[in-house]
């Protein structure tokens, strides 16, 4: 188990159309979360390209959280469905080079789900935090 | 019938069946047999405990009380059929909370260690009216056809309860405003089940009120007998032996306290379905009512 | 072509917001400032109370002169609320714009941790270090100017894109009109009298509708179902379905040769057809033939055959005789437009207030809803503007009204917002029973009374001097009388403290709305967003509540959430206004977030091209090798391509793959210099 | 706080008693309280009189169960809880289906019952239930008359519970005194002669 003290560094990469927006709705009411996360905005979550995330994990990174717009609602048409298929990809690859594939996580989150996304983090921060540091933390420094 | 040990389960009798209307028990056994299912007793079963006295006390002694009895039948590793409504509140829906509340089972399971038990959340709670609804293991059609002498010329009045389907949320028999899943099952009978205002309202005797405020009790009870009795009703059928009791020992009490005399026969749906399948009034115990059920019988073409 | 171009030496200034105490109150700024002072690159860090102010932005752009910066951070709120602001800012100290990067320390941060100022101020400093290390990275992009079709396209044809039809064309702009039901008119056409004025609807509507028809700049396409959408502000190419009507207008007509021919509205058809349907203009309360107008104002005047109910008889063929305006043969036609920008006004439909078990819709005869009241009331509805039972044909006179009947109601069935016009149109029902029916009695159940529009508190004031009666206390359930079919209202009076039965003739829930059928498949043609209840989404609920995320569509009236007709009404000329601005500029400035090719990188495998949505990407012949080539005008920036080329070969403009991994870096390893 | 009159005359003291709701007289730990044994936010109650105009004990009493829910939110514990009409929820549950809200006021009111019941206020009715299934294991026992029926139907005379099986009998008072509650029952009711 983690030491209480500790806090894990989280990357979230989200799209600037659902997820970003939908974090923006849960700051404008003031719905309060975990503040272990740091984001990068990008267009769609197309644009993640899997080796951001393995660059993370490199880093030193403790979890990965990619978010975009529901499925059928991507401001272009499908970009979430190939992030998702990637992320199911890299998951396996990460699973299959003994990396717990629960470090990753991509999520679905509109415009209008604010609390959803206060939830999001809260779920993110304690699956991460339950799952201790990464093991590639010690090799980052 | 070669399905007939099909479905077995651990029959829960609750007290007012088997010690006031024991013609409920015997009937239950007998044409839940005819319709495939076996009861087998539930050994050293208590009280479920009632849900309106234990529950208005402390939940937590309510909670443990009947998960005592939810563990007995896990040891027989059987789900659980039983009779009535005020039952189904207490086996069911603690059983319900217990498997989807750790905080909750981990107390429960504190005092049960003292008698050597620990409850695991391994079965299901059935009423056997839902079980004779259900297409999967009964259905509607295979009770109609296990009927040898039709009700017919008779207008039931049904009367579904509130620990059965209330709160709707938390249940699964769907629309609690207007159901008619139990009026179907008295239509299979060959007798009417007529529709009267207020169907769904309570018998009055639930949540300790029977015994704290008897008048009051009846008199929710006596604007049912109003209302079933403007739409001509011959009989009232439910599935909960409590509001049996309230229905059927109450009319005395209303003639006692008011001084109105409704004489309207209650039964059981287990005691109108074991009449459908042939059995007599006496295998039924149906002299043991207090509202005589002799008019309906006769009423019966 | 571009390349990885790296600032000689990159001076960065960072400027950080207090936003008074909302970003203050939480993130220590002046520890910020100094964090980001010792960050790599930065050449001066400043802070001010408001920096979206004039002074604020002065300071951006006196310090590009005064550092010479080549890249700019505002730490402050969301970049979607003022990246624009900024921007100008960085452009007017003599920068690129896009030489701009903000961190969010606001929505992200100080709202969303505003009792853990410790960690808010560690997140602060964080976001600002990874800002800054893209910002070092950024480059300078030219936007693209696209011009703009000189057309609009408004989707439904309610009150609401009505009047955006009419504003637009009216502006100069030609203007299609699509709506799915063979008339315009929308809801507002079923409705008898409006409130608080009790102007009758049909009389104020129909004007209305003979201005769109006759209107030149406007294409009423009536039946008409938007098929499929493409393209983007300036230039969609939208494809819409005209469903098979089986009727043909006048030039149609004269199209096919028959002069003088098509359909004159003369109902003939109507009299022999031999197939008789409920009217869903009447609420199913009257008939109509399988050939057919909704009621006597129908615009265009039109009929329609319903081939779903008609049996090809052939009688209405026989009887339009020359004017061959019935044709029985007819399909779907697909028709394809260019527009410039395009307004949704897709409206409401009632809520299935059945589902409401206890209230008895459906069940009990005279459980009507306020949608049937209004046909029932109206003069030119099925009983000519007798209000009767449908039980017997009484007239009633006593008549209960349920209030949020199924609105401001969490329990899953039902809506939890307030529909909004509910309190008001009940008090106008009361008031039309108080006037028609001598000695009626209107019981009006509600919860509160919100009558907030301008004269609604006043029309409250003489319907309840007029007579009706107000009882305070939801409707918990109602009983039918089963001999006399009347009905018992139950409730608790909350200010008597008392529980009450109410016998009343004919009960009317003022049922919830939601939005319409058409308006969740509508909005995913053009890509806009919807709040949890499905209303479409607004681009910002104070400031932009006619445009959405996606540039060049607009909202206008219910579908875009519960509104009276004077609201939709406001809402449709902003939303018109908002749409024409783009046409009249002419063009408009697309971001310039396009996908590039490394030439010297790309393999010319071609997977990028199969993955773009908008067909931007192909592969082209240059110096022997096939390389990608991208078309500007396509590509939306999402980045799809550049997410999975296997060479690191497309180059994302602004979010390229070295200031992505930058971000990372710094976020993950970056300090302190 | 509410005015104290000492006045001499006990009967006109009560009479004019100072009746305004004083914050500093409500416990708002009773509304914390009851949300958590009742498991429903009493506080999203918008007082619309769903529950009471659902009520089957309303009509013929003044127990109005929206008025409880007010007394949680205003933190009204004393008045709450010695109110006798506490008592006339026949938990039919109607209410709970039909709150707009999406609360349980038959929760809150059960929640109620038990936080009264931990100062002893319980109908002695209820505390007849307990001791006699402390004593057989059933809240309604056989008897004689009931016994010689089962046997003409062919059943024994015991049904298959803690009658025909008393050695399940300890276990059942086990689990009662931990909870101390026969011992309860008996010195309320005591007391109550």
């Amino acid at each position: 188990m983690a030491d209480e003290n500790w806090k894990p560094k989280i990357l979230a990469i989200i799209c600037n159309w659902c997820s970003y927006a939908g974090a923006d709705l849960a700051g404008g009411s003031r719905i309060q979360y975990p503040p272990d996360i740091r984001a990068i905005r990008v267009m769609c979550t197309g644009r993640v390209d899997p080796l951001f995330i393995l660059k993370a994990f490199q880093d030193g990174a403790d979890g990965v959280l990619v978010s975009g717009c529901h499925f059928g609602d991507c401001h272009y048409l499908e970009g979430n469905y190939k992030a998702a298929k990637r992320m199911f990809l890299l998951k396996n690859v990460l699973k299959n080079i003994g990396f717990d594939d629960k470090r990753l996580r991509m999520t679905f989150v509109s415009a209008s789900e604010g609390a959803k996304w206060a939830k999001v983090i809260e779920d993110v921060v304690k699956t991460v935090k339950d799952l201790g540091p990464s093991p590639f933390n010690e090799l980052a420094r | 019938m070669s399905e007939n040990n099909k479905h077995q389960y651990a029959f829960f009798l609750g007290c007012v069946a088997p010690n006031r209307y024991p013609g409920i028990e015997a009937a239950a056994i007998k044409t839940s047999e005819k319709l495939g299912i076996k009861l087998l007793p539930l050994k050293g079963a208590s009280c479920c405990p009632a849900p309106g006295a234990f529950g208005s006390i402390d939940l937590n002694i309510w909670y443990a009380m009947a998960a005592r009895n939810l563990v007995l039948a896990e040891q027989m590793g059987m789900d659980i059929a039983l009779i009535c409504n005020g039952c189904y509140k207490s086996i069911w829906e603690v059983n319900h909370k217990l498997k989807h509340n750790d905080e909750l089972r981990d107390g429960v399971n504190e005092v049960l260690a003292e008698i050597d038990m620990e409850y695991k959340g391994s079965i299901d709670v059935w009423h056997l009216a839902e079980l004779y609804y259900d297409p999967k293991i009964v259905g509607v059609d295979r009770v109609a056809e296990s009927v040898t002498r039709p009700l017919t010329g008779v207008k039931v009045g049904v009367h579904y309860g509130c620990h059965l389907m209330k709160p709707q949320k938390d249940r699964h028999f769907g629309d609690t405003e207007n159901p008619m899943w139990l009026d179907e099952l008295v239509a299979a009978l060959g007798a009417e089940p007529v529709q009267y205002r207020n169907k769904m309202q309570c018998c009055g005797a639930g949540g300790g009120v029977r015994g704290y405020d008897l008048a009051h009790a009846l008199d929710i009870t006596n604007e049912k007998m109003i209302n079933l009795q403007e739409v001509g009703a011959d009989a009232l059928t439910e599935v909960c032996p409590f509001c049996q009791l309230q229905f059927d020992r109450g009319q005395l009490e209303i003639h006692d306290k008011f001084g109105i005399t409704w004489g309207l026969p209650i039964l059981h749906y287990n005691e109108l379905l074991g009449l459908a399948q042939g059995m007599s009034p006496d295998e039924l115990g149906l002299d043991l009512h207090a509202v005589d059920v002799e008019p309906f019988l006769r009423k019966i073409q | 072509m571009a390349e990885v171009k790296k600032n000689e030496e990159p001076r960065i200034g960072v400027f950080v917001c207090h936003c008074g105490t909302n970003i203050a109150g939480s993130v220590d700024i002046k520890s910020v400032v100094e964090y980001a002072k010792k960050l790599p690159n930065v050449a001066v860090a400043d802070d001010y109370q408001y920096m979206c102010s004039t002074p604020g932005q002065n300071k951006i752009v006196e310090a590009i002169k005064e550092h010479n910066l080549t890249g700019i951070v505002v730490a402050a709120c969301s970049p979607r609320l003022h990246e624009p602001t900024f921007r100008g800012a960085t452009k007017m100290g003599g920068l690129n714009p896009f030489r701009f990067e903000m961190a969010n320390i606001r929505e992200q941060n100080s709202w969303v941790h505003m009792h853990q100022p410790e960690e808010a101020t560690a997140k602060a400093k964080d976001a600002i270090r990874i800002a800054v290390a893209k910002a070092a990275l950024l480059e300078d992009l030219i936007p693209k100017s696209v011009p703009v079709e000189k057309a609009a396209l408004v989707v439904g044809g309610g009150v609401g894109g009505m009047q955006a039809a009419l504003d637009l064309a009216n502006a100069g702009i030609t203007t299609y009109l699509v709506e799915k039901n063979p008339t315009i008119g929308g809801r507002m056409s079923q409705l008898d009298k409006t409130f608080p004025t009790l102007d009758c609807s049909q009389c104020i509507l129909t004007p209305k509708m003979v201005d769109v028809y006759r209107n030149e700049n406007i294409k009423l396409m009536t039946y008409t179902e938007v098929e499929a959408v493409e393209g983007y502000i300036g230039n969609f190419d939208v494809t819409l379905r005209k469903k098979a009507r089986g009727v043909l207008t006048t030039e149609e007509a004269e199209a096919r040769g028959y002069v003088g021919g098509g359909c004159n509205g003369c109902g003939d058809c109507e009299g022999v057809c031999p197939v008789i349907k409920p009217n869903p203009f009447e609420v199913g309360m009257a008939p109509r033939k399988a050939i057919y107008i909704y009621h006597p104002q129908v615009s265009p005047l039109l009929y329609t055959v319903d081939f779903d109910a008609c049996v090809k008889c052939g009688l209405c063929v026989d009887i339009c005789g020359d004017k061959k305006a019935v044709d029985l043969n007819a399909t779907d036609e697909f028709v394809k437009i260019k527009v410039g920008t395009a307004i949704l006004a897709t409206g409401y439909d009632i809520f299935p207030i059945e589902q409401k078990t206890e209230w008895g819709y459906k069940r009990y005869d005279n459980v009507i809803t306020s949608l049937e009241f209004e046909r029932l009331i109206c003069a030119s509805g099925p009983t000519g503007g007798h209000l009767v039972r449908p039980s017997d044909g009484e007239t009633p006179k006593r008549i209960g009204f349920v209030l949020c009947a199924g609105s401001r109601d969490n329990t899953g069935v039902g809506k939890p917002y307030c529909s909004r016009f509910c309190c008001m149109y009940s008090l106008k029902h009361a008031h039309q029973i108080i006037e028609k029916i001598p000695g009626a009695v209107p019981y009006i159940f509600y919860m509160d009374i919100r009558s907030f529009g301008k004269m609604y508190e006043e029309f409250y004031y003489r319907i309840q001097n007029e007579g009706a009666k107000f009882i305070r206390g939801r409707v918990a359930n109602i009983l039918e009388d089963p001999v006399t079919k009347n009905l018992h209202v139950n409730a608790e009076d909350t200010l008597l403290g008392r529980p009450v039965d109410v016998e009343v003739d004919l009960v009317v829930l003022a049922a919830a709305i939601q939005p319409s059928a058409e308006t969740e498949r509508t909005r995913r043609l053009f890509g806009v967003s919807c709040s949890q209840d499905g209303w479409l989404l607004e681009a910002h609920p104070k400031l932009n509540p006619c445009g959405t995320t996606t540039a060049g569509v607009y909202l206008a009236g219910v579908c875009q959430g519960p509104k009276d007709i004077p609201d939709t009404v406001a809402q449709a000329e902003g939303a018109a206004s908002a749409a024409s601005i783009p046409i009249h500029l002419g063009e408009v400035e697309l971001e310039p977030y396009f996908a590039q090719c490394i030439e010297e990188k790309c393999a010319g495998c071609g997977m990028c091209v199969n993955l773009c949505p908008y067909q931007a990407l192909s592969l082209v012949e240059k110096d022997g090798r096939k390389v990608m080539q991208v078309t500007e005008a396509k590509c939306k920036g999402c980045g799809t391509c550049g997410g999975f080329c296997p060479g690191g070969a497309i180059w994302m403009q602004h979010f390229a793959t070295p200031q992505i991994i930058a971000q990372i870096d710094a976020f993950l390893l970056g300090g302190e210099q | 706080m509410a005015v104290k009159k000492d006045y001499k005359d006990q009967k006109l003291a009560e009479k004019l008693r100072d009746r305004k709701y004083y914050v500093s007289d409500t416990n708002p730990e009773f509304l914390k309280e009851v949300e958590k044994i009742g498991q429903t936010a009493a506080h999203m109650c918008f007082q619309c009189g769903t529950c009471t105009g659902s009520c089957p004990s309303a009509p013929r009493s003044s127990y109005r169960i929206r008025l409880f829910m007010r007394k949680a939110v205003l933190g009204l514990e004393e008045e709450a809880l010695t109110d006798p009409d506490l008592w006339l929820c026949t938990t039919c549950y109607t209410c709970t289906d039909r709150c707009p809200r999406d609360l349980a006021p038959t929760d809150a009111i059960m929640a109620m019952r038990n936080i009264a019941a931990r100062r002893d206020i319980i109908p002695r009715n209820f505390l007849q239930t307990v001791q006699l299934i402390y004593k057989t294991g059933h809240g309604v026992p056989n008897n004689d008359t009931n016994r010689a029926a089962r046997k003409k139907l062919g059943l024994d005379a015991e049904p298959e519970t803690t009658h025909k099986y008393p050695e399940y009998l300890p276990g059942i008072r086990k689990i009662l005194d931990h909870y101390g509650l026969k011992e309860r029952a008996d010195r309320i009711l005591a007391e109550g002669e």
